[in-house]
């Protein structure tokens, strides 16, 4: 119960940093904000036994936020002054709002059937005899060191069971930082100025 | 509390939405998409709890029996991948940014319309 | 930012902290089949070393260091590396199937492929994200006479 | 090193039995072809070069178009190579099948298909890029981003898996952003920003549906997920399938999320143009779409109510947008928005009869007008782009007003864009008609008579639109600047006849096209549920 209560506090604390971030007229304190967000996310995945996690999550905002500090510079004034939509602001508080009472009654707000396993319940906690067996996981974590030989189940997992997605996530990262360098080209096309 | 957790990674995801929808700020909406990936890492990593697990990592000393009462690694190799490709995608929007930046000398997304509608 | 980078003193601990930085990081991707971390944290990790180089001695001082072309070089070297441990899977079975023996439980060099999968992994991202912080710093320093509003 | 178990004994233990090279073994070459070359061209580019006379461009850079037209080329022989085999389910890294413990690749009739459709394609916009690609500068950043789209594409037809299905859809979008702000002009970077927020937002609902299903059965194989679903709650399993067909529509440009397709498709250079309105919206958005909603979910009345409202709508505000559009490109982007919305049409109708247990022929006659005609389109949609680009090319416009007598002047490729037009309008001997008629047949057989009029309603229009093309563009008098045109290089007009033969032979060969390629991929979407196996339980 306890890590509950501390799971609970920290996803208020990044819904908070989150609204900050959205609202906030300082474009700076924006990014600050949203980066405090996503420390938050890596003390949460220490709490729910993901160190692997936070610790990735980590490093990644840290490069992520020098990224963003970086983009909001190039502008000397870094107050956000756009004036916004009243009908798309109503539109989109309109949806979130109906994807949320969709979202409780899909996680078994009242009645705990029909809904998705509930926190610290998952399905790889059911008996084997279950309706829904443990599913995958349950072999990864019994047999994960002696098929693979590692200790880390989840590296285990990325690296040799599922090595075919880590070769798609490369790829992404080969992908993003090719696109990069094609959209900082100075000129896309031959023989023509950059038109400012 | 278990569904309070689920129902407020779902508001943390409607916040993100909010953001990508109604402001016009190129890094509002680049903060808005952040936000929205990490509601859907922090869902998969709780949907893959369970009450007294530990991390799916043996530590010398250690044998395969006791590794199967910890959490479900399997959510945590989907976010890692999923981390991943936020990472990529925010290179690419930063770097897109600043081009639309040196371009059209505005962040702000209702005075980037030269495309007809 | 100027062309010289930042103070002295930034400078000098710069230089000491990236070298912890740059240990750190290939420690945490070496590992990775043993404790937390893996291939990609290393490869941040090793990417935020060169970020922190690049913010505090300036872009032009850097990119006699790392350029552009020795990064792409890098990037694409690991992920075909990791790409050649995929195919070597064919010689006894399979696409991605584990050519090595296991080797002892809780040893650096176990877990088959691994090791060798998260160092390709590590030099690719490594590489690849300094590569790109690289190309933005850059961008910014020829743009720089448009900036202000 | 200490002794470990070596590799034999582990295969023993759990993985898949040595069954020698087979036709499995060839599957992932699909993938693993055009990413080693991405790879290569970028190391070969990048080498130092001397530095040659008259400042041309390093034979490392110059190479890159070619050998990923040779790559691309080897792709499709594969492709074709595999139609006639018959190719079990495979486990990547050889775990059993038993337990799902790796991850699954499909090549079933569906799957291939699609890869051959994607491959053809790819091939023709290779061919004719080497021409169109010499304006732009670092050409061999476009080849390398061009060949892992293709991989990507190919890695998501051939997926089993969802999280697979997931990563490998990014990798082909994260491409096409890239792909899309390629030409860096400021119109270009604001449709490619435009369109990977809507993408990202699209892949983030998907990646939301991934994890619910995850949650719920515990598998990601899609086969397992199938055969557990049905004993999982059911309030949560229409959130995931929400979410997922939200986000996959969005990628299809089905209508309510089609706002970045128009942008984006013309903004992009016109080989990638094709590939994006010829086979990306089609193999990440309508084929995992009916992959997700057939296979997995099962084609039930809510989903097809869903599938047919989503291509109604889609068919008929396409061509309406369509028809006011003198812009070429753009007219060509809301009409594949439309022609998307007749196969997710039929897709849907062949749901509905398979939902209220109705006739199989019925069904399998919407399914096969529903892929049919997504092949066609594939085909006649990226001739249409192509030939736009190299009229843009020799004309610099991309303005159907200021073209003109472009049939005299330009007769190859006025030639093919007119066998592309006629066959998107549906004009007898040509692919188009047929596809679109068995599409109408098989509507009114279901039983529903409406759609099917609103179909032919939608033909008629898309045929004015394009006579609309015909006449400003190929036709009547040549505005000022356009008499001195000429024809468009050799290797464009090889890349253009080679669709157009494939738009030609598609109507005529009908029938063996249906035994050999159509059939078998409806057969797949039939069966419903129980297509990948029927998911083996421990």
């Amino acid at each position: 119960m306890t890590i509950e209560l501390f799971v609970v506090a920290f996803i208020v604390f990044m819904l908070i940093a989150a609204l900050i971030a959205v609202e906030a007229r300082d474009l700076l304190s924006s990014v600050i904000a949203v980066g405090a967000a996503g420390f938050g996310l890596s003390v949460i995945d220490l709490l729910v036994g993901a160190p692997d996690l936070a610790l990735t999550q980590v490093v990644v905002e840290v490069i992520s936020l020098v990224l963003l500090i970086r983009v909001v510079l190039t502008r000397n004034d870094t107050s956000a002054t756009e004036p916004q939509d009243a009908l798309r602001t109503g539109v989109a508080l309109l949806a979130g709002g109906i994807i949320l009472v969709i979202v409780f009654f899909a996680v078994g707000g009242l009645s705990q059937q029909g809904g998705v396993p509930p926190f610290g319940q998952p399905v790889l906690s059911n008996t084997p005899q279950a309706a829904v067996p443990p599913g995958v996981s349950a072999d990864y974590l019994a047999r994960s060191a002696d098929q693979t030989g590692a200790a880390n189940a989840v590296t285990a997992v990325l690296l040799d069971f599922r090595a075919y997605d880590t070769l798609g996530e490369a790829t992404i990262i080969f992908v993003s930082i090719l696109g990069t360098y094609a959209v900082l080209r100075r000129l896309g096309r031959r023989g023509r100025e950059a038109r400012a | 509390m278990g569904t309070a957790i689920y129902v407020l990674t779902f508001g943390l995801l409607v916040v993100g939405i909010y953001a990508v929808v109604a402001k016009k700020n190129i890094i509002k909406i680049i903060v808005g998409l952040l936000i929205v990936d990490y509601a859907i890492n922090m869902l998969l990593v709780l949907m893959g709890y369970r009450n007294g697990g530990g991390a799916p990592i043996l530590v010398p000393g250690e044998s395969q029996a006791q590794m199967t009462s910890s959490v479900d690694p399997l959510p945590q190799a989907m976010v890692l991948t999923s981390i991943v490709i936020g990472l990529g995608l925010t290179a690419l929007m930063v770097a897109m940014a600043v081009r639309l930046y040196e371009k059209y000398g505005t962040f702000d997304m209702s005075r980037i319309r030269r495309l007809r509608g | 930012m100027n062309q010289g980078g930042m103070t002295l003193i930034v400078k000098q601990t710069a230089r000491l902290v990236s070298g912890f930085i740059t240990v750190f990081g290939i420690h945490i991707a070496l590992t990775g089949h043993l404790t937390p971390g893996g291939g990609f944290a290393g490869g941040v990790i090793l990417a935020a070393a060169a970020v922190l180089i690049v913010l505090s001695f300036g872009g032009a001082y850097c990119s006699r260091l790392l350029t552009g072309p020795a990064c792409h070089i890098a990037d694409s070297a690991g992920a075909m590396m990791f790409l050649l441990v995929a195919i070597l899977g064919y010689l006894v079975g399979g696409f991605f199937v584990s050519f090595l023996p296991q080797g002892n439980l809780f040893h650096l060099v176990s877990g088959g492929t691994m090791p060798l999968s998260n160092l390709a992994i590590l030099v690719k991202v490594g590489a690849g994200l300094a590569g790109g912080f690289l190309a933005l710093s850059a961008f910014r320093l020829a743009s720089g006479a448009k900036e202000g509003d | 090193m200490t002794p470990g178990r070596d590799p034999a004994a582990r295969r023993a233990a759990d993985r898949w039995p040595e069954k020698g090279m087979q036709m499995e073994a060839i599957v992932p070459l699909l993938v693993v072809l055009p990413l080693g070359a991405a790879f290569a061209i970028v190391v070969l580019a990048s080498l130092p070069t001397r530095r040659e006379p008259g400042g041309s461009v390093p034979l490392g850079q110059r190479a890159a178009l070619p050998l990923a037209a040779i790559i691309v080329a080897a792709n499709l022989a594969i492709s074709v190579r595999l139609l006639g085999g018959d190719v079990g389910p495979m486990f990547i890294g050889g775990w059993s099948p038993g337990k799902t413990l790796g991850i699954q690749m499909i090549c079933d009739g569906l799957s291939k298909l699609m890869a051959v459709t994607i491959n053809l394609v790819a091939l023709a916009s290779i061919i004719f890029a080497k021409a169109y690609m010499r304006r732009f500068t670092k050409v061999w950043l476009f080849s390398s981003l061009f060949l892992l789209m293709t991989a990507a594409m190919n890695a998501v037809v051939l997926a089993g898996d969802l999280f697979n299905l997931f990563v490998f859809l990014e990798v082909a979008a994260i491409a096409s952003y890239a792909l899309v702000a390629f030409g860096c002009e400021a119109e270009e970077l604001e449709a490619a920003f435009k369109y990977l927020v809507l993408g990202t937002v699209g892949s983030a609902f998907i990646l939301l549906g991934v994890a619910i299903l995850y949650s719920l059965t515990g598998q990601l194989n899609m086969a397992m997920v199938a055969s557990l679903l049905p004993k999982a709650g059911s309030s949560a399993v229409l959130l995931a399938a929400a979410a997922l067909i939200a986000g996959l529509a969005l990628k299809a440009a089905m209508v309510p999320f089609h706002a970045w397709l128009p942008d984006a498709h013309p903004s992009a250079p016109a080989p990638i143009s094709a590939m994006l309105s010829g086979v990306l919206i089609k193999a990440s958005g309508v084929y995992a779409l009916a992959r997700v909603v057939f296979n997995v979910f099962g084609p039930t009345g809510a989903y097809a109510t869903v599938l047919m409202v989503l291509g109604a709508v889609s068919m008929v505000v396409g061509v309406f947008l369509a028809v006011g559009q003198w812009d070429f490109k753009r007219l060509l982007a809301y009409h594949s928005i439309s022609q998307m919305g007749y196969v997710v049409l039929a897709l849907g109708a062949a749901a509905a009869v398979l939902a209220r247990g109705g006739e199989r022929a019925v069904a399998g006659l919407c399914l096969f007008g529903g892929l049919f005609h997504l092949f066609n389109h594939a085909a006649f949609k990226s001739l249409l782009f192509l030939s736009s680009g190299s009229i843009e090319q020799q004309t610099g416009t991309r303005q159907l007003k200021e073209m003109g007598g472009l049939s005299r002047r330009m007769p190859v490729t006025s030639f093919c864009c007119r066998v592309g037009a006629l066959s998107i309008a549906g004009v007898p001997p040509f692919n188009g008609f047929f596809s679109k008629l068995i599409i109408i047949i098989g509507l009114t057989l279901a039983g529903y008579p409406l759609l099917a009029a609103l179909a032919v309603l939608v033909a008629l229009m898309t045929l004015l639109s394009f006579i609309k093309v015909q006449r400003y563009a190929l036709e009547g008098p040549p505005q000022g600047s356009i008499a001195a045109v000429t024809e468009a290089p050799a290797s464009m007009g090889i890349a253009l006849a080679l669709l157009a033969i494939v738009c030609i032979a598609g109507g005529l060969a009908m029938g063996p096209l249906r035994e050999h390629l159509f059939a078998p991929a409806g057969e797949i979407l039939l069966n419903g549920r129980f297509a990948l196996g029927t998911g083996v339980l421990p």
